[in-house]
């Protein structure tokens, strides 16, 4: 790999990682002139106008605003530069990320706990294949944490009470270092864990020697119905309650006249609080079921309504 | 031992408990989301009647009117960028 | 030594503890900040100590973290933000504006007590158990999961609050006030304009961290607040009210250090600041600016990607004045005539640490850049340098260059030189091994961390330890001067401020006739008319 | 006038130092307002984020007991403000009057506030104690009344701290004839009593009137 011979450097393998490094050496290169002129001329003066050192002082010039001017106008124009730079790359690492891969990442005190759709679950480990771009879905069930790979140049926290979406590739099989790096209590040094990139033939290897449990949206049905969701909900019900046959992505008219799309944070608020984003034509019937499911269950109940049909963006 | 209070003293007070009416009553007329505004901008004005007459801004210098005005401003900072996260969040 | 001063003024503990002279209160608020410093280096040695291994050796990660948590708190909260304003400018400000006093003095005695109250209450909750938040207090963590004594802690950083709101109201009106007859605004010296503009800060922002401690109070205790995510409340909201205020604090911390660096320089090469209304305005655009760019702290937390932009905009902004006074200080040095006694060693290296920690501050300015280094060591090397790098060495170089005055005595010039090279290569050591962990990937707050980290974490903890024992060294020569030191002249450094027209030390009230100011400051003659003083 | 201990050494006359502690109390204010401000962004941020449930919040508060102490306040103000202009030898019990006028004010402003806050914990309308609300709108208003309790407990540590401040000045002003110095502590107490009726004058208006006419 380039750059491998110096000590502390390991190039970053994630798509965008590579303009993240050229920033990161773009902003040593403007350092390194600003701090080797400042140190030049501090030194320089320092010896040639050293008290003792017989040397003219006079001639001074007149003080004048053109080199003050001069310096903020330099500086001005280079920050700008900088940060015209650091926020393009900065748009393309968050931007929202395409659904092709989902994979589900729960934090808690002190564990990352990932589920994949198939039903395989896995604790503080992500397999994924290389080069295919990957959607994480992030949820926390107490803290705040944050979700960080260096070899990825990637880091986001990871805030209860909403959803983190966050697209990961990297390039190149191998294991990486997961770290939680927002302070999350007694051992947030111990929830560290890895991510393993493996060509796609290992990938699907893997994938089938996993213990193939339920896959994750049947385990919501079973919770649906578990629940008593599908008391109200599933076809015959006497109860007059919304049907979620291919709801997800669709647009929701609302009792107060507004629209929502059906989305991962909807259907997430309309368990937790169905009272604040009612469906028209219906009476606010349902009950909270704040405290009674965790978020692993929440996932599973979404995934769940997903399968049933609707649009996916 | 005579003593009137000052007239200027006197109006402030009748205005202040005018505008306290008609905030009250205003905001029993439906008018949409100018409520609040109309609200907020009674409730303005009370205050700048408070300041530049009870608090005797009207009769102070430039100096005064800085220190006074310095907080709303760096409140209005904290409420602008404030805001400007959870406005624009998607 | 002059018969009457303010030192002799009186000997008994009602003398000192009840005084309203403003000098002896910058000598409580000296006693104490030592006090609290100790405290905070000591659990920062620890931890660097813990840290020489991968693995969890010294202490467990409960205490680990309590460790790291009353590091922050007592050194930002009871060191950092009053050591130079309250110490030195407590001493300096009446003397240099030619006044008797502060234009409130009950209220500065007031200050310090509350500040001794907040100080007890925080180590109370330490000695209690701990604090296991770290110093931000992030939300949820600290109001419904952390066992620890948060809201103890909190109420005893609310109340050392006031005390800085009560610092700060009364410089900003005694430099509005009080100035001697001709000493117009742009006659003042530098370290005034430096002490004024985070005054602002003080005044402006503390009041936005009370109140959201009083917010954590109240989560703590009814189980329900604004930052609580299962009623519908915002951590991120904690955050921004926090760093409204923390942010600006930085500035609160490293301004009166720049205005610290301005009397040394031009008083070390005999010149005038180079662009006097630059720098002053300078410290007054960071003060303004300051306030604009707390998001920076939020790049990644999920706050919207527009207020991320705005707020990277402005943090670069921010840098500009920042740099304008680091080139200002470079051509100061132009044509002086340059000694360097132990003040300007430790001027010198505040401009070079400074830089270093400005520059790197552009790094996590940049928001692609912060998204891998944030919440890492390179955020820690970078804030270091700007507090301990610039400040901490900045307030060492001021108190060396007014001990004569403050005290009376002459301190030891050899061992001050020895101490301030010895405090630069510590300081080095230890926090430049801290970017490149930070580089790599080494998240802050880590107890145990991956071996192959270690190369860099044992140098920086050896660093830490020549460090700390540098510290320990001004405490030595220093107290041995009060004792045993040469008595200082009224002016050792011949120097033109108002503060050197009177006596060493000053006299109960300060001046025995009312000074008036003809001249800008920094009037220095070209070369050293008075001798060494301290060889 | 009698001007026993003049000034202190730092000040050059009288009016230098009533001047000074006038700027000062200026300072102070600003500092106040921001204290409120850290509030009024979590208030701006959750109706925005909720405003129904605000709307429907903000109808359960006592509207009448709330335009009560507005106007309370709003007159204690005025007789502040002239017994400030009253401070004088030959008015000093009108000047005592006045401000023991106040001070009632003020007392009854705080015992309104107490029967306020009884009613609402009545009506389960306490967050983290005793709190049921329309499940559409519960944590809306949980947030709200949250609002509402801190703002308007901290307004009323103020009140009863400016109350305090007002008494010692009325004793002083009854038992001696009146100083410089006492004037100038009254006036930088009235600017302060001002400040706290501005700041309910605000807090009214976002606590008692959203949601009055839907």
């Amino acid at each position: 790999m380039r750059r491998e011979w110096i000590p502390f450097w390991h190039s970053g393998l994630s798509p965008h990682s590579g303009d993240v490094d050229l920033l990161f050496i773009g902003l040593l290169i403007v350092s390194s002139l600003v701090l080797g002129l400042l140190f030049f001329l501090m030194a320089t003066f320092c010896v040639r106008y050293r008290a003792s050192n017989q040397i003219d002082r006079g001639h001074q010039t007149a003080k004048s605003w053109h080199w003050e001017v001069g310096w903020t106008a330099a500086s001005f124009v280079g920050f700008l530069a900088l940060f015209v730079w650091g926020a393009e790359i900065y748009f393309q690492i968050y931007r929202t990320p395409p659904d092709e891969l989902s994979v589900f990442v729960v934090a808690k005190q002190w564990m990352w706990k990932v589920q994949h759709t198939g039903g395989q679950s896995e604790i503080n480990a992500l397999h994924i294949p290389v080069r295919r771009s990957i959607r994480l879905v992030m949820a926390s069930q107490d803290v705040i944490h944050s979700f960080f790979i260096p070899a990825l140049r990637l880091k986001h926290d990871v805030v209860p009470g909403r959803y983190q979406d966050l697209e990961i590739e990297v390039e190149k099989a191998g294991h990486y270092h997961l770290f939680c790096a927002e302070y999350c209590g007694t051992e947030h040094s111990g929830m560290t864990g890895e991510i393993v990139a493996m060509e796609a033939p290992d990938y699907a290897a893997w994938l089938a020697t996993q213990t193939p449990e339920t896959p994750l949206a049947q385990e919501g049905g079973a919770l649906f119905r578990e629940l008593g969701c599908s008391g109200c909900h599933g076809t015959g019900s006497k109860i007059h309650a919304p049907s979620l046959d291919g709801l997800y992505g669709r647009p929701v008219p609302l009792s107060d006249g507004s629209t929502v799309t059906a989305d991962d944070k909807y259907i997430r608020d309309s368990i937790l609080l169905p009272r604040s984003q009612v469906a028209a034509g219906y009476e606010p019937l349902m009950p909270s079921f704040e405290g009674k499911v965790s978020e692993d269950q929440l996932l599973r109940l979404i995934l769940y309504i997903k399968s049933l049909g609707g649009r996916h963006p | 031992m005579r003593w009137h209070p000052p007239l200027p003293l006197l109006g402030a007070w009748l205005a202040l408990l005018l505008l306290l009416t008609l905030t009250v009553t205003l905001a029993y007329v439906p008018l949409g989301h100018f409520n609040s505004s109309v609200a907020l901008a009674i409730a303005a004005t009370k205050a700048t009647i408070i300041g530049a007459v009870f608090m005797e801004l009207r009769r102070r210098g430039p100096r005064t009117f800085i220190f006074a005005g310095a907080g709303l401003f760096w409140l209005g900072i904290l409420l602008w960028l404030g805001m400007m996260d959870f406005m624009t969040r998607t | 030594m002059n018969e009457d001063n303010y030192l002799n003024a009186g000997y008994t503990l009602r003398s000192w503890f009840f005084t309203t002279d403003h000098k002896r209160i910058a000598i409580l608020y000296f006693a104490s900040l030592i006090f609290f410093f100790f405290i905070g280096g000591a659990a920062a040695t620890l931890i660097r100590i813990e840290l020489a291994t991968p693995q969890a050796d010294l202490v467990s990660s409960d205490m680990y973290n309590r460790l790291f948590t009353m590091h922050g708190v007592i050194i930002v909260w009871f060191f950092l933000i009053p050591s130079i304003p309250n110490t030195l400018g407590n001493f300096i400000v009446p003397l240099m504006i030619g006044a008797r006093d502060l234009a409130f003095p009950r209220l500065n005695l007031l200050s310090w007590y509350l500040f001794m109250l907040g100080g007890c209450v925080t180590l109370f909750a330490i000695a209690a158990g701990g604090i296991d938040t770290g110093w931000t207090f992030y939300t949820p963590f600290s109001t419904l999961y952390s066992n620890s004594y948060v809201a103890v802690a909190v109420t005893g950083v609310f109340i050392a609050g006031f005390s800085s709101i009560l610092t700060g109201l009364n410089f900003i009106v005694t430099i509005h006030r009080l100035r001697a007859p001709g000493l117009t605004w742009y006659r003042l010296p530098l370290f005034l304009w430096s002490l004024y503009a985070p005054s602002v800060i003080l005044v402006l922002a503390t009041p936005v961290l009370a109140i959201t401690l009083v917010l954590i109070v109240v989560e703590r205790l009814l189980g329900v607040g604004f930052f609580d995510p299962r009623i519908g409340g915002d951590p991120l909201l904690f955050q921004h009210l926090f760093w409204f205020y923390s942010h600006p604090a930085v500035y609160i911390m490293i301004l009166p250090g720049m205005g610290v660096i301005n009397e040394l320089i031009s008083c070390f090469s005999r010149k005038a600041v180079f662009g006097y209304k630059f720098v002053a305005w300078a410290s007054v655009a960071i003060a303004a600016l300051g306030f604009l760019v707390w998001g920076h702290h939020m790049f990644v937390s999920g706050q919207s990607l527009l207020a991320s932009l705005v707020f990277s905009f402005m943090s670069f902004v921010v840098a500009v004045p920042s740099a304008i006074k680091v080139f200002n200080w470079t051509a100061t040095l132009h044509k002086g005539s340059i000694r360097f006694d132990a003040p300007m060693l430790y001027a010198l290296a505040f401009i070079g640490l400074f830089t270093i920690g400005g520059l790197t501050g552009l790094f996590l300015a940049c928001l692609a850049y912060d998204v891998h280094a944030t919440d890492t060591y390179f955020v820690v090397a970078h804030f270091h340098y700007i507090m301990v790098g610039g400040m901490v060495t900045a307030y060492f170089g001021g108190l060396h260059y007014w001990w004569p005055k403050i005290t009376g005595r002459l301190y030891s010039e050899y061992w001050a030189r020895t101490a301030a090279v010895l405090i630069f290569f510590g300081f080095n050591l230890t926090f430049f091994p801290q970017f490149i962990l930070g580089a790599e990937g080494m998240p802050r707050r880590y107890h145990v961390y991956p071996p192959e980290f270690q190369m860099w974490n044992v140098l920086s903890s050896g660093g830490a330890v020549i460090l700390a024992a540098a510290y320990l060294l001004p405490l030595v020569y220093l107290a041995y001067s009060l004792f045993f030191g040469k008595r200082a002249p009224a002016n050792p450094w011949d120097a033109p401020g108002l503060e050197w027209q009177t006596p060493s030390p000053p006299p109960e009230f300060n001046f025995e006739t009312q000074p008036v100011v003809t001249r800008p400051p920094y009037q220095y003659t070209p070369d050293f008319r008075a001798e060494p003083q301290n060889a | 006038m009698p001007n026993r201990p003049a000034f202190a050494p730092q000040y050059v006359s009288t009016r230098h130092r009533d001047e000074t502690a006038e700027l000062g109390m200026w300072v102070f204010i600003a500092t106040e307002v921001l204290l409120f401000g850290g509030l009024i962004l979590a208030y701006c941020v959750f109706r925005h984020t909720y405003p129904e449930a605000f709307a429907a919040a903000s109808r359960r508060t006592e509207i009448a007991i709330g335009t009560a102490n507005t106007a309370i306040l709003l007159t204690s103000s005025f007789l502040v403000a002239c017994a400030v202009d009253a401070f004088t030898e030959e008015t000093r019990k009108i000047c005592v009057a006045l401000l023991a006028g106040a001070i009632a004010l003020g007392l009854l402003f705080v015992l309104l506030k107490g029967v306020e806050y009884a009613g609402e914990y009545r009506e389960h309308l306490v967050p983290g104690i005793d709190f049921s609300f329309d499940d559409k709108f519960a944590n809306g208003a949980k947030l709200f009344f949250l609002f509402y309790f801190v703002a308007t407990a901290i307004h009323a540590l103020h009140m009863l701290i400016g109350i305090s401040l007002l008494a010692v000045i009325a004793r002083l002003t009854w038992r001696r004839a009146p100083t410089t110095r006492h004037r100038a502590a009254l006036h930088s107490v009235a600017l302060y009593w001002h400040f706290v009726d501005a700041v309910w004058i605000f807090l009214f208006a976002l606590i008692y009137l959203p949601g009055r006419a839907s």
